[in-house]
């Protein structure tokens, strides 16, 4: 029989397997890049076949992709959906303005790095990125969940304080509830 | 006290069973549809996948014991549907309780989990959960009523509101209630689109305008266990339209073509039509299917 | 003396002294309430195992009191919940004025329904009828001065029914030459078929408005919503039962003898099923939660209508199951609500919302109510739905089934929109004082909830009373043992079974939900919703209660557009232009219409004779 | 030009007959421009809704004229039964940034003005709905006046990844890759030429 680290270690390995092949993205359409999300989910290039899937709220989500720039407004409620949704949760930045501000690097309102916010897992880089690109981009956080990498939640719970930091700097008015775990 | 090995047996492995073929059902489902749209789709296991991923979240939120009991209901309210229905006909094992109860017990416990669900759901405070609670209801209202009528004209045509006589009755195919009380069959499976909440009724959930609706503000264990729940409620619903209808199954096999052609048609129903609003689909439930039903029961009188 | 002379001499004593003692010593009077209907509540059953008649003269006629089975059904009603809702009462309404008052007429009230059940003639049945009538209309106009209106349309509604209980009395009397009930039951196959059919037809209209069918019901709704809670509760609880409890003598004793009362119980079954259904549709769409459960009360009794209508063993069964168990479960709801209403002023279902967890014992006894309501397993209102569809099914009412059938599935809607408004939703700041309600309060929605509880478990216990009421009701037997019911075909339901079932997979999903993940599974308000990432402000009340059902009132529009009461009101207008002149007649004044009430009465003796062709 | 312009000259004549100070400018056809004082504009645009049948306020939007020190409104009419869009523009002083709303005519502009107030600061009276509109929390000057310096904002307040200081770098590392020259026009308007 197994010991106990071994029965964990196989209890590990299946839920890996599951969270892997069990992605539901929550469809925040932030940006511009939204509209390659319905070619990448229909006939043509079938999400659904790696188990990707769109939820409709945070709290059935694993995945929160950033689908374009952020303005300060819209990051407000990233993060508040970010925080709404249930661990392990991991996000994917997608297109340049999520990485570096893209065509928006010299705007008034708009954020220019997303990891300085929330705990980016997987950047998807290109303006716009084609769907083999986000579909790419999702086998890239597949393979980071199988290796146990993909711990942005994590990230965040232990560095809460510099991520708090960073948002309270841009959003002036911080009327957010406290996360509490 | 003697204990009574093969009953033990089938209430441990119903359950199960009830859910593997559901979930099975469940995936295969989205295999089709994702064939009939040019897809590729997902594996066939892919909705166990989910439910383990479920269970396998880290950390979990409720607004409340409503809402943490709400999952509990919807899965007693299955498991006890299936308990009461005879699996596999004349079968010491999988019969369960099924002498205990009848038609119209079934009929009210298969209430009590939407019920119990819509207590959690409205706990939640989410605007949408209320929603898609007073539009399940309101369409429960629609398709129950037709199913009922189905189901009197077959209890009065044979005299019995207990599912083991209906099931004694359908001994060769030629007298299946199919066959011999059509209009019922056809009440009765109308409704049973509404009951399966697909397209077109499946305006209760529907996630592009009210975020999935009564589940909305469900995550983790709750999720996984509405989703188990849900499909073991299937299966449930399968066999005893089987059991009503289709007279029943002496083995799995049988069992499993007759359910999947059954569980066939309110799929590939969804797949091919929009959605009803919800008046409409009352207004639906209470025209043809209503009319089918006075018919069987017209049928029967005279 | 026995125990029938007490109860009644206990409670009208009681009520006398109460009154009096409210205005010399305050303290005492709740006591001396309470003891009164506890008393009451000692000598019912004590009375149960005696068999006893006091008789006695007055004038020409004989004054009978007795109890049968049948009537000890009720009275254990009545005294349970006149018991319960005295008890409730004394906190309830502790703040509230005259209070003399009001107990003064509670307990005549009560005494009139123990009068009502125990009288074995139709003059003291009269009698007590009208002491019910009247203390129970100063009940509800008790509360204000907009109550005065309402109490208005209750007692005209009262008053057509006293005076065709009257007309009934009276053409007995002519018919038969006595008013003892046991006379009269054996001399009433002699009377010719027409007058056997217009007396049955007064007798039920009597006892119809009292228990409300439709198109009698009008009164109802308003009614029971503006009377105090404690005193709702009986109101929908007791004192409705007491039309069914004529209207069961009325089917089964005095109709039994022509063969038109078939026709009869038809259209009397048929009444009850539309009543059942309108009056769901009407409670669906009320946004005043008392309403709602008046409108909920019409269609209950409507259910209890058509069992005693359809008369097989089983409905009739089925029927007296409902009595014992609306009486509860209505008081229940009633209680529930008037405790909402205690703690937070208003019965509006969309200003309050998310009291669950400032007063969980309410919302329990609210859920076991709706549970019960609906007729869901396992509690008590499942056996009594059972027995009513198997009932209806064996004796061949089919589309009577299927009315009833919609009318307790869209039933699931208003007791959803009832406990979900009030105690489920956004939790506000405007409720954030509320708390739970004192014991006394509690305990007798608490003993109740047990009561449907093991109702529902163990039907027999409460089928034995009543399989003895249906022996004195004419013989009727059926099959029954203490949790498991039979059909007429042979088919039976295990209740043991079903609450072993349901509880043991409750109980193993329960604890796998709150034991998986325990540590990280959290709490979290209700202003932590999904809301798309919007945070909602403090005071943003975002429940969805307003037009709650409007999908299904699109749907089901045509049938919402005739209203009964409207009907009535035309009918009102046209007369009141029509008969202008009757203001004249009508002036407002008490004493004007006592005169004339006098002046008919000794017309009707007058023209006697000529009428009912007998000399009084 | 051979297409008939009879439209566009009768209202033009129209205008001029009522409003002689205005200045009237056929830019092209069914596009009219009319500058005008800025006391005539509720005028104007009052006797263009009822008299001159032009119905639809198709847009409102505002020109920061630093360099005159004067912001620019400019309102966009468009008359369905003449296929005209007339172009009313008037200039009001940049220091005393205030002028009347025109959400009596037309219920639409006070969301314009909403916009125009909170973008530019420009304060409409009579218009009571002036609060925050699309930017939440702002407290520095109005983001489309020119005065407010963009890119030293977003340096301020916006982390910027290193490499990533201007607009410059992607195309220098895009030319390198490719092998294309940056063309002139592109160069003018790079920021580093800009300083």
């Amino acid at each position: 029989m197994f010991n106990d680290k071994e029965a964990s270690k196989i209890v590990d390995i299946i839920k890996n397997f599951a969270r892997k092949h069990s992605l539901w993205v929550v469809a925040y359409g932030t940006g511009c890049g939204a509209i390659e999300l319905p070619p990448t989910m229909t006939s043509r290039y079938d999400a659904e076949r790696f188990g990707i899937r769109g939820s409709a709220t945070p709290r059935q989500a694993d995945v929160l992709l950033i689908t374009g720039y952020l303005s300060v407004k819209t990051l407000k409620r990233v993060i508040r959906t970010y925080e709404q949704m249930q661990e392990p949760k991991y996000v994917i930045g997608f297109g340049s303005c999520t990485i570096n501000g893209g065509m928006y690097w010299d705007s008034y309102n708009t954020i220019k790095a997303l990891d300085r916010y929330l705990p980016v897992d997987v950047y998807i880089n290109g303006c716009m990125p084609r769907p083999e690109a986000v579909i790419s981009g999702f086998i890239k956080l597949q393979q980071l969940i199988s290796e146990g990498k993909a711990d942005g939640a994590k990230r965040y719970r232990e560095n809460l304080e510099w991520y708090r930091e960073n948002q309270r700097k841009v959003i002036k008015n911080w009327r957010m509830p406290e996360y509490n775990w | 006290m003697e204990i009574n090995w093969s009953a033990v047996l089938g209430i441990v492995f119903t359950p199960v069973i009830a859910f593997l073929v559901g979930v099975t059902y469940g995936g295969l489902t989205r295999r089709i549809t994702a064939r009939i749209q040019n897809r590729f789709g997902p594996p066939f296991y892919q909705n166990i996948l989910d439910i383990i991923k479920l269970y396998s979240k880290e950390s979990n939120i409720n607004h409340g014991v409503m809402q943490h009991l709400g999952p509990v209901f919807a899965i007693t309210a299955s498991v006890t549907t299936l308990f009461f229905i005879p699996v596999i006909k004349d079968s010491p094992v999988f019969t369960n309780f099924s002498f205990n109860g009848d038609l119209i017990f079934l009929l009210y416990i298969m209430v009590f989990g939407s019920l119990g669900m819509a207590l959690g759901a409205g706990q939640t405070g989410n605007p949408n959960s209320a929603i898609g609670v007073s539009r399940g209801l309101s369409q429960l209202v629609g398709y129950e009523v037709p199913f009922v009528m189905a189901l009197v004209a077959i209890m009065v045509q044979f005299q019995t509101t207990s599912l083991n006589d209906l099931l004694a009755v359908q001994d060769h195919f030629t007298k299946w209630i199919i066959f011999q009380s059509p209009f019922a069959f056809l009440a009765a499976i109308l409704a049973f689109l509404g009951m399966m909440g697909y397209a077109p009724f499946d305006v209760v959930i529907a996630p592009a305008e009210i975020a999935s609706g009564p589940p909305s503000e469900f995550g983790g264990k709750y999720l996984g266990l509405m989703l188990t729940s849900r499909s073991i409620f299937t299966f449930a619903k399968l066999v005893l339209f089987t059991d009503i209808f289709l007279g029943g199954a002496h083995d799995f096999i049988t069992l499993i073509i007759k359910t999947f052609i059954l569980y066939m048609i309110p799929v590939l129903t969804g797949i091919v039509f929009p959605r009803f609003r919800t008046e409409q689909s009352i207004r639906f439930f209470w025209s043809w299917p209503l009319f089918f039903g006075i018919l069987a029961i017209l049928v029967v009188v005279f | 003396m026995n125990s029938i002379a007490y109860i009644l001499l206990i409670t009208f004593a009681g009520a006398g002294i109460t009154f009096i003692v409210h205005h010399l010593i305050k303290p005492l009077r709740d006591i001396i309430a309470i003891t009164v209907a506890a008393s009451g509540l000692y000598f019912v059953i004590q009375s149960l195992t005696e068999k006893t008649k006091i008789v006695f003269g007055i004038a020409d006629f004989n004054i009978i009191w007795g109890n049968t089975p049948y009537s000890n059904l009720f009275a254990v009603l009545i005294a349970v919940l006149g018991f319960l809702t005295i008890l409730y009462a004394r906190d309830f309404m502790a703040e509230k004025e005259r209070l003399g008052y009001f107990y003064m007429n509670l307990l005549f009230v009560i005494g009139g329904m123990y009068g009502i059940v125990y009288s074995q003639d139709l003059i003291s049945l009269f009698f007590f009828w009208e002491v019910m009538t009247w203390s129970s209309f100063l009940l509800v106009i008790y509360c204000c001065k907009e109550a005065q209106p309402i109490g208005l349309k209750y007692f005209v509604f009262s008053a057509i029914g006293a005076y065709s209980l009257l007309i009934a009395i009276v053409m007995i009397y002519a018919q038969t030459g006595n008013l003892e009930l046991s006379n009269i039951l054996q001399n009433f196959g002699n009377i010719s078929e027409v007058n056997q059919i217009v007396i049955a037809v007064l007798l039920l209209t009597g006892f119809g408005v009292k228990s409300a069918i439709m198109p009698l019901h009008v009164w109802a709704p308003d009614s029971y919503s503006i009377s105090p809670s404690p005193f709702t509760a009986l109101f929908s609880g007791a004192l409705s039962k007491m039309g069914i409890f004529g209207i069961g003598m009325v089917l089964f004793k005095f109709a039994s003898h022509s063969g038109y009362f078939s026709y009869v119980k038809i259209i009397l079954a048929w009444l009850g099923g539309i009543t059942a259904l309108l009056a769901t549709f009407y409670a669906i769409f009320q946004t005043d939660a008392k309403k709602l459960l008046a409108y909920s009360s019409i269609g209950q009794l409507g259910y209890i209508i058509i069992g005693l209508a359809v008369g097989t063993p089983l409905s009739i069964a089925a029927a007296l199951f409902l009595v014992i168990l609306h009486g509860a479960f209505k008081a229940m709801l009633f209680m529930s609500v008037g405790a909402v209403y205690f703690r937070t002023g208003t019965t509006d279902m969309n200003s309050v919302t998310g009291l669950i967890r400032k007063m969980p014992l309410s919302f329990v006894t609210m859920l076991f109510g709706i549970i019960t309501v609906s007729g869901v397993p396992p509690l008590g209102g499942f056996a009594a739905k059972w027995m009513l569809y198997e009932s209806l099914i064996q004796s061949k009412h089919y589309f009577l089934v299927i009315v009833v059938f919609a009318a307790s599935t869209a039933a699931f809607l208003y007791l959803y929109k009832l406990i979900f408004s009030l105690f489920l939703g956004q939790e506000e700041v405007e409720w954030s004082h509320v708390k739970e309600v004192p014991l006394l309060m509690l305990i007798p929605m608490l003993i109740l909830s047990a009561f449907v509880l093991v109702a529902g478990i163990f039907p027999g216990l409460v089928l034995d009373p009543i399989s003895h009421a249906m022996q004195y009701l004419g013989n009727y037997g059926f099959k029954y043992e203490t949790s498991v019911l039979f059909n007429e075909w042979g088919n039976k339901i295990n209740m043991q079974t079903v609450i072993n079932v349901i509880g043991a997979v409750f109980l193993i999903a329960g604890l796998f939900v709150t034991f998986k993940g325990l540590k990280k599974t959290r709490y979290v308000t209700t202003k932590d919703i999904h809301t798309s990432g919007e945070i909602p402000e403090e005071n943003e009340n975002l429940t969805y209660a307003v037009d709650f059902y409007k999908p299904f009132e699109r749907a089901i529009a045509p049938a919402l557009k005739a209203s009964i009461d409207k009907i009535y009101t035309a009918i009102g207008n046209n007369l009141e232009q029509a008969f202008d002149f009757l203001r004249y007649v009508y002036t407002g004044n008490g004493q004007t219409y006592a005169m004339y009430v006098v002046l008919f009465l000794s017309l009707l003796i007058l023209f006697a004779e000529l009428i009912f062709g007998i000399k009084l | 030009m051979n297409k008939n312009l009879y439209n566009e000259n009768q209202t033009i004549e129209e205008i001029k007959n009522t409003f002689h100070t205005a200045e009237i400018k056929l830019q092209r056809e069914s596009r009219i421009i009319v500058k005008l004082r800025s006391d005539l504009i509720p005028p104007f645009l009052s006797y263009a809704k009822n008299y001159l049948a032009f119905n639809h306020l198709a847009h409102f939007s505002c020109v920061d004229w630093i360099e005159d020190n004067e912001f620019e409104l400019v309102y966009l009419l468009y008359s369905y039964e003449k296929n005209i869009v007339v172009i009313a523009k008037t200039r009001i002083s940049r220091d005393k940034a205030e002028f009347v709303t025109i959400k009596h005519l037309w219920r639409q502009a006070e969301t314009y003005e909403r916009e125009i107030h909170e973008m530019f600061g420009i304060n409409f009276t009579g218009n009571d709905r002036l609060n925050e509109f699309i930017l939440e929390d702002w407290d520095d000057i109005p983001p489309m006046r020119r005065d407010f310096n963009t890119i030293q904002f977003a340096k301020d307040n916006f982390y910027t990844r290193p490499g990533r200081e201007d607009a410059q770098d992607v195309r220098e590392t895009i030319t390198k890759k490719s092998g294309e020259k940056i063309p002139d026009f592109a160069k003018e308007f790079s920021v580093r030429n800009l300083k």
